[in-house]
């Protein structure tokens, strides 16, 4: 299982602030397309990635046990 | 306490209570830097602000910000916190206190902190005005990073 | 009002007194320099410090220094507050507290108050230690001027 | 009458924070003179000088009613 955590527009976009998906290896890229498959979320390729509370690259590895955060543009301070 | 020196709250910061935790007997300058939330911001009129956060990242990003300020001015200490939740006009999103033996590098350090707090810290505002809302960042003027999306290069340090 | 931005006081002063001074709805941004005594100075150790000012002259050159940050950040409200007389380790003898719509120019107004005052505001410490005294400027090593006396154009601004 | 205000050491120097003297007319320059040849003010050669609370070079003309103070090297802040 991979959780997802959105936030600000993301999260009210889906309705929700986290999606479980029960997936064993992914990487940041097909996460993003295959979330983009079932959910309004066109802006996914514009934010970046947090993979447990780690920036992170499209071609980071992700397993089951994962956290994913999408993060949006910055707009805190 | 040194894990206190960044935190992430939802009720209102007293100022003082953020510069306490930087005070001591060898540093001479303190410095601080108080975010507001400001009324007006290019003719549009807020009403309130809505601040949210990926909260234990966001005391991680702003820990790691202390790394840098001590990378490069090792005689510095620095404390954060931000706010999040709903704020009203004039009401204190971010403070950032810097003491230091001298005044060069606590100004150095404290302008340095903000600017990283607007590039890596996962902390997001909703402006609510009279006619409407929405998130910044996205679609808004202020998108803090200079092609759309930061590198990664902006968001290692 | 105005003449209260600029203060030099015998009392203890709250820098929460000094931010309010500069506080509006417009402003998203404070900086605060907040100078306390140090207790150790090149290696030599500070029991009290105290200062003596020409008082009314010294209010009129903050208040000169007030209208150079105003020409030169005209968003900006600058507030300051100087402490004389008799000072123990990590009491606050100066706070400046700047207000801006941008936090860029509150940087840089309150670091050129700061170094403005320790060229043309007629206030002088004297450092007691625990096996003497004396007035700091001119005979130790931080006489803020570069060529040992001011000039006419470093007062004039 | 002149009035002159030291502070610092140069108050210290002289035992007191102000003199008075019986002058109609002279300039900085020749107030420093006079004063040293009643008080041990060598340092005046190297302190500014506010007249009436403004900074005046050594030429600035002074005349009764005036206040003169000398300003050692600031060290506040």
């Amino acid at each position: 299982m991979i959780t997802v955590l959105l936030f600000a527009h993301l999260q009210e976009s889906v309705g929700k602030d986290r999606i479980q998906l029960p997936i064993e290896r992914t990487t940041v890229k097909e996460l993003k397309t295959e979330l983009q498959q079932t959910y309004p979320l066109p802006e996914l390729d514009r934010v970046m990635t947090a993979v447990n509370e780690e920036f992170a690259k499209n071609d980071r590895l992700i397993k089951a046990g994962d956290v994913v955060a999408f993060i949006p543009p910055i707009s805190g301070g | 306490m040194a894990s206190e020196l960044f935190e992430i709250v939802e009720e209102s910061i007293e100022v003082g209570d953020v510069i306490k935790k930087v005070e001591r007997r060898e540093a001479g300058a303190i410095t601080t830097f108080i975010g507001t939330v400001r009324e007006w911001t290019q003719g549009k009129q807020t009403v309130y602000l809505e601040y949210q956060a990926y909260i234990p990242m966001a005391v991680k990003m702003l820990s790691q910000i202390g790394d840098e300020v001590k990378a490069q001015w090792p005689d510095t200490i620095i404390a954060i916190t931000h706010r999040i939740g709903r704020l009203d006009i004039s009401e204190i999103a971010v403070v950032i206190a810097v003491s230091s033996p001298h005044r060069k590098a606590a100004y150095q350090a404290n302008e340095y902190a903000i600017e990283r707090i607007k590039q890596i810290v996962p902390i997001w505002k909703k402006e609510h005005w009279t006619d409407g809302e929405t998130w910044i960042g996205d679609q808004l003027e202020n998108v803090p990073y200079k092609a759309g999306k930061p590198t990664i290069k902006e968001i290692e340090g």
